[in-house]
């Protein structure tokens, strides 16, 4: 059995990308879109498209009722949630399912177990799964977390029980400091997730964050798909994934995956899912402790898409359809290198604070062992309601070193003007010798931060361009044909 | 690529072009809201995204891509090239007020503006001409009209 | 990308630039034979390919990318990206007689010329007006000079 | 030991791959340049360019004194000479050693030994590699190359002993034929070659043509990378290869691999080669005959590439500088399917004519599994002087049926106008029910001729779109910054 017509609902480039397996899987695509998007790539890409409500998150792409109303206008037998957005909200992983559509991912109740730090955490320790020691204090008034901290130790962390992201978590190092970042996790946490109920365990200093792609079908068949490093963070937020993990051995990466298998074994899983890990030491004897699931399909999965030269967003649609997982552990391989790089229009000088306006000039680099995922064209502007993710660039070599050294000549041909972004910074990042040498752990760019955004004088090349070249103001278009009528003066946008 | 350059407005009437491909030819009428009509069907409405694609939509809506080299046609729409000739075009059906607008071929200098807000031209004459690759181009009225302020 | 439509020439002298970065400024003068110095150091030779493409020769050739809004240039070099403010631009050193052009900002259409050939202008002066995205867009004259025919 | 400046000896998309190869091996790249192509992207992409001559491909790309002058005068110590030109040349490969220049290719004599069909064919016949039954005969008139047609038996392949590309080969059929095609063979082969000396061979009915990547460092290392399928052809030239070939079992794989290693070991072969076969017959049954040796990169190496994850070229670059091998036979893999497309500018409708002319329109596809590699670009001009490839697009999928599907997605999001192109005709290759069956031969394309150029009627939207799109005229830029004087105007070229 296969789809007929899948509803995508999200925006971007990872709407492109599972339109594009639509499309190659022989699936018609339906794409959903705000005001903010209705010129946007992933609309022209599918087969359809579906207006669901005004720029705004909570009334469009976030908006469960929105989204079920395109899927049912539009006949989709399927809806794919992408990342972010509603992928793991369990109600509508439900919704989905009670419209008729089946939701490409796990069951709402694996999300919403898996959701719960504390339930997942239990579920990991009675599968035998290490996690880092920690405890959920019954007690929660700020005496109770401060006493808990005591009892796992400093330095500790203590986080939103409901969250990710980074939303309300502190590192408290000492005594003193817990008065102030007690309360205040908590009220980050009510905040950003209705729930302040708070999670505290010992603070894994300079861990690596590693993580294994886990599949798994509806007749019991489980597989992973080895490692993604993913320690390069800003603001607790991947911006460089690799794999294979410089830092694991052989003999880990086996104990790793399969952890992560019995990981989602335990909690019933089906679909592509993601099993984070902190990885403390190096060699044999490093320890890795369980961190969270993530219950859908990663930004980061070209990565392992690259290594194992197998096409996750297919292999999705083939499962989600009760379809057998395509690959067998055996065998599936991690062959040569492959590094993403997230393209954010952001400003890190300032605290990659995150940027909007119109892609002036937009170019992106191609050639051999270079992948584009990208939802934006030169001409369009990134609005301010969204993630500021432009596109993905991921690189594939033969080794660490090539791949490194084919990702910063691939930047330098990836010119973005008219908006700030990360990618000089990430060619710095890339080029810095304790990146080179593999010596990477999550503060990696806090640790290195002025090195990391220093930025040369301009050469005069610089500044001749500066001086002459032209003005890329994108204007609607007003010119028609020579001698002819113009409908384009006065037909820019029709009523959908 | 180089955008046209939009130099002034002119008063026209719906478009016509005939179109030919191999021994077959096309009759389409461009209204100056967008829409177009094949041979008198159904209709269909154009936008064009100002770098060649154009996004037509009849039925479902779809990405097509154009360009015009002298009087061919390109067209690039699912999967297939089509190369059309123009064997005529600009004939106005309804001679009313309905605005277009007149382009330039290609990006040029203004040498000699030929008339002034409120003549009244008539298809054919040149409205101010060009230079550009070292060549004076006339820009002609495509149908009569009065020259917008 | 919409290129700017060239809607007349005007004459105009060599160029200087100040812009700034940061605290620091840079005086860009910039030749009608395409040279370029900065801060009156060596020469450079700059080409614009028509698509934000900048090829500059100093020493070697390189390529750069540049991109105006407002009075903001960007440009990416070398895998860097410099935004520079321009402080002043447009002055005269060479009131004799070099031409040079003047651009439109954006494809527009042309409401009123408010110049004829052989006219002379002061830096300014309102030229052409144009009409874009629902506004009235006047283009001054960027140094004094005599309209061409 | 590593090269310090490599100068290209070619143009086009080939000149971009290596010079992007030189890039991330941290080697200088010198592009060289005709007047035809004094702004094409090879020359931007070069470190530093270096005029060589007119257009004309005599006075410019084909001429040794001319590229070697190029080279002194750069400074280089090494020299990739691509395909076609002067790769296959060997007083061209004996030119660059005796410039003190490292010619990145085998020995000026094993270049020579592998180009005469005779001395090639005797060499295979003494390491026991099978070779078509043929003859060249001692009398060479029309009456010793008949006797020699009759002896192998018709169908016969008349062919000049110098050449390849098909050029002076012919097809005898009956006694009668051969009267005109024997002398027309020879005439052609003195014009292409400056030799008319004949070949005879039994023609080989519905043959595939299947090659065999083959890589020899200077420390008597060989290995081989796997086939490449090339059997869709026309004129005698390769459009589409894909790799694995869908006719071969495993154990006839192993087969050709170890004649082809065998072949180059004997041929005292060195750095990238690739050795031809016909083969004949189905399933481990099939025979396979020594066609050819190409002494030099292939068009089509993506496609090993794709399928073994290395790169040909900067292995090229790390074994031409004395450098051992870097892989062992044993860890080579083949995994996935991965097809090339030759995206040329000619007219299938009129033979394949080759075409000329400017690039309005020219975007190229992206996305997962698809890979590009091209020396054009949009506004540019196809000059009528050499060979019309555009681009190469390489997919890469799981399975033939899906790098099948992928392909054909591109093809469409390949947009090209301005020059007829072989793109639709592609599209219709792939999709046709014989292709997708894998019942290749070298006639495919004659076989099924009128229904791959079958153009389907103009819908409705091609005449919407052609009537209201705009001019892509592509004129010199006239346009400075706003308010600024206009260097463009006056300055489109400078002399080099």
């Amino acid at each position: 059995m296969t789809f007929r017509r899948v509803l995508v609902a999200n925006r971007g480039e990872i709407a492109v990308r599972i339109i594009r397996a639509c499309r190659e899987s022989g699936i018609e695509s339906v794409a959903v879109f705000s005001d903010a998007d209705a010129d946007a790539p992933h609309v022209y890409a599918a087969d359809r498209s579906v207006r669901i409500g005004p720029a705004s998150p909570a009334e469009s792409y976030l908006s469960i009722s929105a989204v079920i109303g395109a899927a049912r206008s539009a006949g989709a037998d399927a809806v794919h949630p992408g990342y972010g957005f509603l992928s793991e909200n369990p109600a509508f992983a439900r919704a989905c399912e009670a419209a008729g559509c089946t939701f490409i991912g796990p069951p709402g109740d694996v999300i919403e177990r898996m959701g719960s730090k504390i339930a997942a955490r239990e579920l990991m320790v009675s599968a035998g799964v290490p996690v880092v020691p920690g405890v959920t204090p019954g007690d929660q008034s700020d005496t109770g977390i401060a006493a808990a901290v005591v009892q796992v130790g400093y330095p500790a962390l203590v986080k939103a029980s409901a969250g990710g992201g980074g939303k309300g978590m502190r590192v408290l190092r000492d005594e003193q400091a817990g008065r102030e970042l007690i309360p205040a996790a908590r009220r980050e946490a009510v905040t950003a997730f209705g729930d302040g109920t708070l999670y505290v365990e010992r603070l894994v200093d300079q861990p690596r964050h590693v993580e294994i792609q886990v599949f798994c079908d509806n007749h019991g068949d489980a597989v992973h798909l080895f490692e993604r490093e993913c320690s390069i963070q800003r603001r607790h937020q991947k911006v460089i994934e690799e794999s294979p993990s410089p830092g694991l051995t052989p003999k880990l990466r086996q104990a790793m995956g399969a952890a992560a298998v019995a990981a989602a074994q335990v909690a019933g899983y089906r679909n592509a899912g993601t099993i984070e890990f902190l990885l403390e030491g190096t060699g044999d004897a490093a320890s890795f402790y369980f961190l969270e699931m993530n219950t859908r399909l990663q930004v980061e999965h070209p990565v392992t898409e690259a290594v194992t030269g197998v096409d996750l967003v297919q292999a999705q649609l083939v499962v989600a359809a009760g379809g057998a997982l395509p690959w067998s552990q055996e065998h599936l391989t991690q062959r040569g290198h492959a590094i993403e790089l997230r393209v954010y229009a952001e400003d890190p000088a300032t605290g990659f604070l995150p940027q909007a306006g119109p892609l002036l000039v937009y170019r992106e680099p191609q050639g051999p062992g270079i992948r584009i995922d990208s939802g934006v064209r030169e001409g369009g502007v990134i609005p301010v309601d969204y993630d500021p993710l432009l596109a993905k660039l991921t690189v594939t070599a033969e080794s660490r070193p090539a791949a490194i050294n084919r990702a910063i000549a691939a930047l330098r041909a990836f010119v973005v003007l008219g908006i700030r972004t990360n990618i000089p910074f990430l060619g710095h990042v890339l080029d810095h010798p304790d990146f080179r040498a593999g010596r990477l752990h999550t503060g990696f760019i806090d640790q290195h931060l002025a090195r990391l955004l220093a930025t040369p004088d301009p050469p005069d090349e610089a500044l001749a361009a500066a001086a002459t070249g032209r003005p890329s103001v994108r204007a609607p278009s007003v010119a028609g044909s020579p001698a002819a009528g113009d409908p384009w003066a006065t037909l820019r946008r029709w009523g959908r | 690529m180089g955008d046209a350059a939009t130099l002034g407005t002119l008063s026209v009437g719906q478009q016509t072009f005939v179109l030919r491909r191999g021994d077959r030819e096309y009759r389409v009428d461009v209204g100056d809201d967008g829409t177009v009509t094949v041979d008198g069907g159904s209709t269909l409405t154009v936008r064009s995204m100002g770098d060649g694609e154009v996004r037509v939509r009849g039925g479902a809506e779809v990405s097509a891509w154009s360009a015009a080299a002298g009087d061919t046609r390109w067209v690039y729409v699912g999967g297939e090239v089509f190369e059309f000739e123009v064997a005529r075009e600009g004939r106005s059906r309804a001679p009313g007020a309905a605005r277009g607008s007149l382009s330039a071929p290609m990006p040029a200098s203004v040498v000699r503006v030929e008339v002034a807000p409120g003549d009244r031209v008539r298809k054919g004459d040149a409205l101010v001409v060009l230079e550009a690759m070292k060549m004076e181009l006339p820009v002609r009225a495509p149908a009569d009209g009065i020259v917008a302020a």
